[in-house]
């Protein structure tokens, strides 16, 4: 079984292949058959080898299937293999599977696009560079991946590239991750250089031989790829181009901003946690950073009134909150907060989606409302991602993750209880902005025409993720709900036990579920009084316009960064080196000029040249 | 008795041809005859001349010195002669209004010049045939006298060249005067002990300067050139330095000869403004017989370098220069000789004018475009290997700054060189097709000018054919 | 006499196209085509028995060739194929193919002369990749720089007179203080062992050292330096790039531009070794000022040719850095990196051509939305820019990152310099594709779009570039014994030409 | 210094070329300069004498003033010039136009003389070369020179005839 | 004989051939440019037969005879271009006789 693992990546990229060949000509509903089924198969196919690793896992519980050998040279040796272990499979799994929901979900909401087909082979090519990103064995051949969805997502972001606003948008994604993500490769470099290999696993067990806990090396090997990971994960300082990039088309959004590639950071902190180990600054600073990113950017969602914006914020908050984890060592809790994130996060995106699709691509919140009876469909899975996001207790998947990541770090060490309590503000916030948005949306008078209807590829993914939403937490439980440890037995061969701590104290534990609803009722009132409405109508203060702009990163990078460029380009357009090459031949022109004068056709004057020269000579000749 | 004038065959010849041919015209006049008879003249001195190096009688040792090598650059004069002649039988086509026998006439008495020049042995052989050479070459110039520049081109040259004449044979004076002697051999044997011999030397220096046409004494040429007639003026673009060449080369070569610090100053001083202003005068110029005129002042710069190196490759590089000069003057000339008529009032000299020329005659363009190259000093052309000759004498020598300055100024060089032949690769203008453009290239012109681009090419690519022939002439 | 063969057939082929075009346009490039494609057969034949990367073994020739050419200076016609020639001269016989192909409906005026041109080009390229007469090598240098001058001066664009002067004026004015460096290393060896030669051979056992060895390594380096071209001597290339005819450019950018990298592997590193060392550092800080400078300039342009222009100089700067790491690992990247810009800058010209041929216009300012009308060409285009912005899977970034990781071993500094320098790449690149293919349209227009033959042109140099991006091990296997060629043997320099660790 | 008669003629006559010299470059109209330079040269003839050229002084009276000088003079005398050429002759003759002129020629007349000066070398040989001297060497060494001469003279005479002799077309 | 230096009448010729010189490159008048070649030969001719005096030898005379062979073809060919100059321009000036230059006057 284990030996079809290479199909998995392949088929979602043959159909790329395929579409990007053949696109034009094929009917709409051939390509929409080939983008979903291509990921489709490879979700089942991933489906079946994740069924036979729960019974059947290696005993080393690491599958490793070698394609070839990419760059064989001396002191590098790269090769193209796939490295299967419970961690690139639950990643496996998450984006096959919410990959092909999207991809379901896509065939409608995009039908019509002119892009039909364009669309398609982006999104395949998407799907096969994450499986790439995740099942690589090699650091390179991950960066390879790390790139690709990260041109994806570029080409995605600007997908409607008529209007230049999205160009923008997608420049600004990928160029700001592409910033994070030389740093990684100069990680790459110095991991290659120092261990000599950069297969992850040999690379590894070196970097535990050769450096010892807390020394240099590791620290700049880790905090490289940790800036890698920060960009493609949006975290502070990189969080700035994700909010932007939901120009492109919302399922994009599910899938790519908010259930796979940005979560890619902390698998990649997860995969070479080892290293991380070895580097306790780089932790301490992965933790102090979440906490600081969860909370910006649940502020800043707490104002914003597209609701995509809302979300894109979210995501970056949730994402913080994996990486609090990462940053306490606890690596289970932040992959299952990844894998119950990737499904609500999706189920919300794509309510979101079906929401703007019923009201011609509406996104304000503010002019929506009442949509609980128009579009019920939408209003249920919204509600219910909303529940998981808001981490509502036992109903939620949501909040047995985040319960868990709240009580990994209540644990640590050093200042576990300081991120404790950031995590436990930034879940109040959370509630309180996503009810916010469910209250206004659903709730209260009708402010836009709906119209059209849904089919049944928008209904399957929408029921199937809303499901997912409540369910998937209960793989994972508290002690006081069953104690179910399926992930973290899952993923314990490949992260070790830590970060599993027996019991919170009760006040804290309780706590973390009290803040939830404490947020919740706190939108409520402020929905009940009017508050969110007045705010977003009122002249905006200088906090508020502070939160909207998500704390104004975007104004101090366009001094430091954006105009010292565009002031070199300008400075630079006409090549400035050109003009000393243009003056050197302005000099002989003008020397060629001044020689010229002395051709005057009269010889007498030629004469006196003649005369000149004989002084000159004799004068050289005889006296000198 | 044969034995005794063997070496003087060629120098003999020729004075039998010119009495023939003066003999010819004054009983009949035919155009045709006089140039058949030169023709023939000059071939039988150029077949004469391995016959003659053969020859080992001290003949008028006095007054001639008929080494193999001076015999070589004679040879290399009367080729180039007999190649202008070539061209101008077609140039000086029926319709002018005056007679075109004395032509090949006053082109005989000048190669003759030319050839007592390079062979002197006496200051009073090198006078006499130097200024047989130029005064023949006024009446070349001047020779379409009904055009305004011909004649104003050989008037200038009258009063400038017999200014350096006047200023040689001060020179000359101060040598017999110090020495007594009017021997080239004892002058150069003296050496320069006094300071009367150290003018001489400057003053002949200076004579010699204006005949090979650099600076500072280089003024005349592009006027003369723009002046004359494109096969004249080829011609004085040629044989002139040949043959002064020839003369300073077997100088050199004598003992006793060496060069003093202040000579090399003095000489590198004129090889690198010859270089830089021959090079910057043509930058920007308009007429095309002037830009030769002024490339050949930079090109004559380059020969002073491997002058200068005074090394066997030098000496070896000199020679290789001139043969390469030779061919590719002569070849531009030819070009612009065949798209003019003496009977028009001026040449085809602008270089607007070869705007189209690829697209109208490929063939002449062909040709123009090698002979460019080669002056520019582009493979395949010869003058490729000419100029590696002068900068592998100037790197073996160590002359930095002269061979810092052959670059400098050749980049400059190329810059007009490329003018031309881009001007002529641009499509023709509308109305202004060629003026020549309907001129028919006779078989003789045809044949003289892919003769030139043969030997362009054909040596450019195998060099040492040319190396070996003259390695065997000149050692 | 194979290796004659192979500069035979072009020439000859070109010689043939010459006159043939009088009697029906289409045969030149027919000809020249068939010329290609015999010149091809001839080569692939002789790469057999190679070994894998990991066995260097220097002194591997695949071929030989030998005889006197100017015997008075010790002048042979020397030519010699190892696996490095091998590859730059496949990539210049595919290039001239597919700029056979470009030509075929652009060129409309003087087609026998034109092809003529190209392949006297083509030619004196493979002479260059192929002389191992260090004079031989200059004149074939110079040989195939005077055909590219009239396909520029005759077939260019508007400004073409300035253009082909600029580009013959540096190029021919560089080379020349190489034939100065070349005299002096023949002289220099002829004082020391009395015999004169331009053998390279013979020449690598006597590397001249000290100031004098300084002085003639300049020669090589600065004539390199311009012709790669190298901040501050590049200024030639945007000119002549946007003047030439889509096929001027695209053996401009992808073969003339190598002749530069492979002179300063074969020639200006062996020879001077220890010269080369103490220039290193030089050398790689221009390298580096080339990456941003090109890079920067790019951005800044709005003449899509001329921005393709500036981003060769930004990815010369990589092989520049590369070259100066005497680092074996980063002399692959150099290889690879040299391979896929040819292709890849290759295809961006003939899309700029494309596009030009179709819009008469290069000015961005009047392209946008081009995606609209031209859906294939602009996807060509836009997979083209983000394969030479070094997206990895593709050529590109293979090379980049072989150059990165072999000069992070040896210079840390210069290469975490050159790795930032991918980001103004992105923006360049992603610029391109915004004003050139994304945005509104700005009028009703309506063109074809690249037809079969254009399309096909594409798909294969498209292959190239990710076969060369996911499976560069067998022009690695190629280029690994040519690479080690590059080592004297017997040379008693202290300092290792290369460095094969780390 | 003993001054002998010789002395005395040979300084008065070298004064007096150097002086009409002087006078015919200076004049505004050319048959006046011309006749001041053929004074020049009769007085060029007596010092020849004086050093011991009698040949070279009957040559120079005979030969130089009287054919080719008075050639000279013939032809300028043909031109007819009028008064109004003279008078514009003399318009240009200013002070100005010499400043150059003299300034260069005294830089090079300065350098010969300063050259000549250095002592070097004996003196004068003092004795007469007899045009029979000159006439043996003429006809056996320097026979090949003399011929030579000829065709120089051949090629100006060409020259001339070509150039002087009326047009066939009227040109 | 006279016993005089060879330096003086080498002097005299180096004062006559300098004001030659200056005939040359002063006036306009091709009358009095060729008058002014014509000096400068006389010149030389002078220095010759001085020479031929310090030396006894009767190379001076010979040379002088050359000399004076030339300035009378010379001065043929010059008169005959002036005097072709002279219809066609209708003046004697040689600042006239620029047709040929390069740059406007």
């Amino acid at each position: 079984m284990n030996n079809l693992l290479w199909l998995v990546p392949t088929l979602p990229l043959l159909g790329a292949l395929l579409l990007g060949l053949f696109g034009a000509v094929l009917p709409a509903w051939c390509t929409a058959l080939i983008g979903t089924a291509s990921v489709g198969i490879a979700a089942i196919i991933a489906s079946s080898i994740g069924i036979h690793w729960y019974g059947n896992a290696p005993a080393s519980h690491v599958f490793v299937q070698d394609l070839w050998s990419w760059i064989d040279l001396p002191h590098l040796s790269i090769g193209l293999s796939l490295y299967l272990d419970p961690v690139s499979l639950l990643m496996m799994l998450v984006i096959t599977t919410v990959g092909f929901l999207i991809h379901l979900f896509s065939t409608e909401y995009m039908a019509g696009d002119e892009g039909y087909s364009r669309y398609f082979v982006y999104l395949n090519l998407f799907v096969a560079a994450m499986l790439l990103l995740v099942l690589a064995s090699d650091l390179l051949v991950m960066f390879v991946g790390w790139e690709g969805v990260g041109v994806c997502s570029y080409l995605l972001v600007g997908f409607w590239f008529h209007k230049p606003a999205n160009g923008y948008a997608a420049r600004k994604s990928f160029v700001v991750t592409r910033i994070a993500d030389i740093a990684m490769l100069v990680g790459i470099l110095l991991l290659a250089v120092k261990l000599g290999t950069l297969s992850i696993q040999p690379m590894l067990a070196r970097a535990v031989e050769v450096w010892p806990h807390g020394d240099v090396w590791p620290s700049l090997a880790a905090g490289l790829l940790l800036i890698g990971g920060l960009g493609k994960s949006a975290q502070v300082p990189f969080q700035t181009w994700l909010p932007d990039a939901m120009a492109g088309p919302t399922p994009v959004s599910a899938l790519i901003h908010a259930a796979t590639m940005v979560t890619a950071g902390v698998y990649l902190i997860v995969r070479t946690h080892v290293l991380f180990l070895l580097a306790p600054d780089v932790l301490m600073a992965i933790s102090i950073g979440a906490a600081i990113t969860l909370l910006l950017a649940a502020l800043a969602a707490l104002v914003q009134s597209d609701i995509k914006r809302v979300l894109a914020y979210s995501t970056i908050s949730q994402i913080g909150y994996m990486f609090l984890a990462v940053g306490v060592g606890a690596w289970s809790a932040a992959m299952f907060h990844f894998l119950t994130h990737a499904v609500f996060k999706a189920l919300l995106f794509l309510s979101a989606g079906a929401i703007a699709m019923r009201l011609h691509h509406e996104q304000n919140i503010f002019k929506m409302g009442g949509l609980r009876n128009k579009i019920p469909l939408a209003f249920w899975s919204f509600l219910i991602g909303s529940a998981s996001l808001a981490a509502l207790p036992v109903v939620s998947a949501g909040s047995f993750s985040k319960e868990m990541i709240l009580g990994s770090v209540w644990f640590d060490p050093t200042i576990g209880p300081l991120l404790w309590g950031a995590g436990l503000l930034g879940a109040l916030i959370t509630a309180t902005y996503i009810s916010r948005v469910v209250f206004l949306v659903f709730f209260g008078p009708v402010r836009t025409e709906v119209s059209g209807r849904y089919g049944v590829r928008i209904a399957v993914p929408l029921i199937v993720l809303a499901a997912g939403s409540m369910l998937v937490g209960w793989l994972e439980t508290p002690g006081f709900l069953g104690g179910n440890r399926m992930v973290t037995v899952l993923l314990r061969p490949a992260v070790g036990a830590v970060g599993i701590h027996p019991a919170m104290d009760i006040l804290a534990d309780a706590s973390g579920y009290i803040a939830p609803l404490l947020g919740v009722a706190i939108a409520f009132t402020l929905y009940r009084s009017g508050y969110w409405q007045r705010a977003a109508t009122a002249q905006p203060n200088a906090l508020r316009r502070l939160m909207h702009s998500g704390f104004g990163f975007d104004a101090v990078y366009d001094v430091i960064l954006v105009r010292p460029f565009m002031a070199l380009v300008r400075g630079l357009r006409n090549d400035p080196v050109d003009l000393v090459i243009t003056g050197i031949s302005v000099l002989a022109i003008r020397l060629h000029r001044a020689l010229r004068r002395s051709q005057v056709g009269q010889v007498r004057r030629y004469a006196g040249w003649v005369m000149v020269g004989s002084i000159a000579t004799v004068a050289i000749l005889v006296f000198a | 008795m044969i034995a005794t004038i063997q070496p003087a065959a060629p120098l003999l010849i020729l004075a039998l041809t010119v009495t023939i041919l003066l003999a010819a015209i004054a009983i009949k006049r035919s155009f045709a005859g006089s140039v058949a008879i030169t023709a023939l003249g000059l071939i039988a001195a150029v077949a004469s001349i391995p016959w003659a190096m053969h020859g080992n009688s001290p003949f008028m040792a006095s007054l001639f010195s008929f080494t193999p090598d001076s015999l070589g650059f004679a040879g290399l004069t009367l080729l180039a002669a007999l190649v202008t002649l070539v061209l101008a039988a077609d140039y000086l086509a029926p319709g002018i209004p005056v007679p075109r026998e004395e032509y090949p006439l006053l082109l005989l008495l000048s190669t003759l010049g030319a050839v007592a020049l390079i062979t002197s042995a006496s200051f009073i052989t090198l006078f006499l045939g130097m200024e047989t050479m130029s005064l023949a070459m006024i009446g070349m110039i001047a020779y379409p006298r009904f055009r305004p520049g011909a004649e104003e081109a050989g008037l200038k040259y009258l009063v400038l060249s017999g200014m350096s004449s006047a200023i040689v044979l001060f020179g000359i004076g101060l040598v017999e005067l110090a020495t007594g002697h009017l021997q080239l051999a004892t002058a150069v044997a003296t050496g320069t002990v006094s300071p009367i011999l150290l003018a001489a030397l400057a003053l002949i220096g200076v004579g010699a300067g204006f005949k090979l046409a650099v600076v500072p004494f280089h003024i005349w040429v592009p006027d003369v050139y723009a002046g004359a007639p494109a096969p004249t003026a080829g011609f004085v673009a040629v044989i002139p330095k040949i043959a002064v060449l020839a003369v300073i080369v077997r100088v050199m070569a004598m003992p006793g000869a060496t060069l003093s610090p202040a000579t090399v100053t003095a000489i590198s001083s004129v090889a690198i403004l010859s270089m830089l202003i021959g090079n910057l005068l043509a930058l920007m110029q308009e007429n095309i017989k002037r830009i030769m005129g002024y490339s050949s002042i930079a090109h004559l710069g380059y020969v002073l370098v491997a002058l200068l190196a005074a090394s066997a490759i030098g000496r070896a590089g000199v020679v290789f220069y001139l043969v390469t000069y030779t061919i590719t003057v002569i070849g531009a000339f030819a070009v612009i000789g065949v798209l003019s008529r003496a009977a028009a009032a001026r040449d085809l000299d602008q270089v607007a004018e070869f705007q189209g020329l690829f697209w109208e005659r490929p063939f002449l363009a062909t040709i123009m475009t090698l002979v460019l190259l080669s002056l520019a000093g582009i493979p395949p052309a010869i003058g490729f290997i000419a100029k590696m000759y002068i900068m592998a004498a100037g790197v073996n020598a160590d002359l930095r700054i002269l061979t810092g300055t052959l670059v400098v100024s050749s980049i400059i060089g190329l810059f007009y060189y490329l003018r031309i032949i881009l001007v002529m690769s641009q499509k023709p203008l509308e109305r202004a097709a060629i003026p020549g453009g309907t001129l028919a290239i006779p078989m003789t012109g045809w044949l003289a000018m892919s003769a030139v681009g043969a030997l362009i090419v054909g040596f450019g690519i195998d060099p040492e054919s040319l190396i070996a022939m003259l390695k065997l002439v000149f050692g | 006499m194979i290796l004659v063969w192979l500069l035979v057939v072009p020439f000859l082929g070109g010689l043939l196209a010459w006159p043939s075009g009088r009697v029906h346009p289409v045969l030149p490039r027919v000809i020249s085509f068939a010329a290609l494609l015999l010149e091809l057969g001839l080569l692939l034949p002789l790469l057999h028995g190679t070994a894998p990367a990991s066995l260097i073994a220097p002194g591997h020739w695949l071929a030989t060739f030998n005889a006197p050419w100017i015997p008075a200076f010790g002048i042979s016609f020397r030519l010699d194929l190892d696996g490095l020639s091998w590859l730059l001269i496949v990539l210049t016989v595919v290039i001239g193919l597919f700029s056979v192909v470009v030509s075929w409906r652009e060129i409309d005026e003087n087609v026998g002369f034109f092809h003529a041109n190209l392949m006297w080009s083509l030619a004196g390229s493979i002479g260059v990749f192929l002389a191992l007469d260090l004079f031989l090598f200059f004149f074939f240098w110079e040989v195939m720089l005077v055909p590219m001058y009239f396909v520029i001066a005759i077939w260019g664009h508007e400004n073409r007179r300035r253009a082909a002067i600029k580009f013959f004026l540096f190029t021919q004015g560089s080379g020349l203080l190489m034939l100065l460096s070349i005299l002096a290393l023949a002289f220099l060896h002829d004082q020391q062992t009395g015999t004169l030669t331009f053998d390279y051979f013979k020449l690598l056992e006597n590397q001249p050292t000290g100031t004098f060895g300084y002085l003639i390594m300049l020669g090589f380096f600065i004539a390199f330096l311009v012709k790669l071209p190298s901040f501050p001597v590049h200024t030639w290339l945007p000119e002549t790039h946007t003047e030439a005819p889509t096929a001027g450019s695209v053996i401009l950018a992808s073969i003339l531009l190598k002749t530069a990298a492979y002179g300063l592997l074969r020639f200006a590193v062996p020879l001077f070794v220890a010269a080369s060392h103490q220039i290193a550092p030089i050398a790689m800080g221009l390298g580096v000022i080339s990456i941003f400078y090109g890079a920067i300039l790019a951005y800044g342009q709005n003449d899509l040719k001329k921005l393709v222009a500036y981003s060769s100089i930004s990815h010369m700067g990589f092989v520049l850095v590369g070259i100066y790491t005497f680092n074996a690992i980063a002399w692959q990247g150099v290889v690879i990196l040299m391979i896929a810009h040819g292709i890849s800058t290759g295809a961006l010209f003939i899309t700029v051509g494309s596009i030009q041929k179709r819009l008469h216009t290069r000015d961005l300012g009047q392209m946008g939305g081009l995606w609209t009308d031209l859906p294939r060409l602009s996807s060509f285009g836009a997979f083209f820019i983000l394969a030479s912005m070094g997206l990895p899977g593709l050529g590109n970034f293979v090379g980049e990152f072989l150059i990165l990781r072999g000069a992070y071993a040896v210079a840390p500094t210069a290469a975490i310099i050159a790795a930032i320098g991918l980001i103004p790449a992105a923006l360049y690149s992603l610029i391109a594709i915004q004003r050139a293919f994304h945005g509104e349209a700005s009028t009703t227009r309506s063109f074809p779009d690249f037809g079969l033959r254009e399309t096909a042109m594409m798909l294969a140099l498209g292959a190239a570039i990710i076969a060369l991006g996911i499976y560069p091990q067998p022009v690695l296997n190629v280029a690994a014994p040519g690479l080690a060629n590059l080592t004297p043997t017997n040379t008693t320099a202290a300092l290792p030409v290369m460095r094969t660790g780390t | 210094m003993n001054v002998s008669g010789f002395d005395l003629v040979f300084y008065g006559a070298a004064s007096f070329s150097m002086v009409t010299t002087a006078v015919a470059i200076t004049r505004s109209n050319p048959v006046y300069g011309l006749l001041n330079f053929v004074l020049s040269l009769l007085g060029m003839a007596v010092v020849f004498y004086t050093l011991g050229a009698p040949f070279a002084a009957a040559l120079e009276v005979i030969v130089y003033a009287g054919a080719i000088m008075v050639l000279f003079l013939f032809v300028v005398m043909m031109l007819k010039l009028d008064r109004t050429t003279v008078a514009r002759e003399a318009s240009w003759i200013t002070s100005a136009i010499w400043i150059v002129p003299i300034l260069l020629g005294a830089m090079l007349g300065g350098e010969l003389v300063d050259v000549l000066l250095q002592k070097t070398g004996p003196g004068s040989a003092h004795q007469v070369i007899s045009p029979q001297a000159v006439g043996l060497r003429l006809f056996t060494t320097d026979l090949g020179a003399v011929e030579l001469a000829s065709m120089l003279l051949l090629a100006g005479l060409i020259g001339a005839y070509h150039l002087g002799r009326p047009s066939s077309e009227g040109d | 004989m006279v016993d005089l230096s060879w330096q003086v009448p080498t002097a005299l010729a180096s004062v006559l051939f300098i004001i030659g010189l200056l005939g040359l490159l002063a006036r306009r008048s091709l009358v009095f440019v060729l008058m002014s070649i014509e000096i400068m030969l006389n010149a030389v001719a002078l220095l010759f037969v001085t020479a031929g005096m310090r030396w006894g030898s009767p190379d001076g005379q010979i040379m002088f005879i050359f000399v004076i062979n030339l300035a009378g073809a010379e001065i043929a060919l010059g008169l005959i271009l002036l005097l072709r100059l002279r219809t066609r321009l209708t003046t004697l000036d040689s600042d006239a006789a620029n047709l040929l230059r390069d740059v406007q006057v």
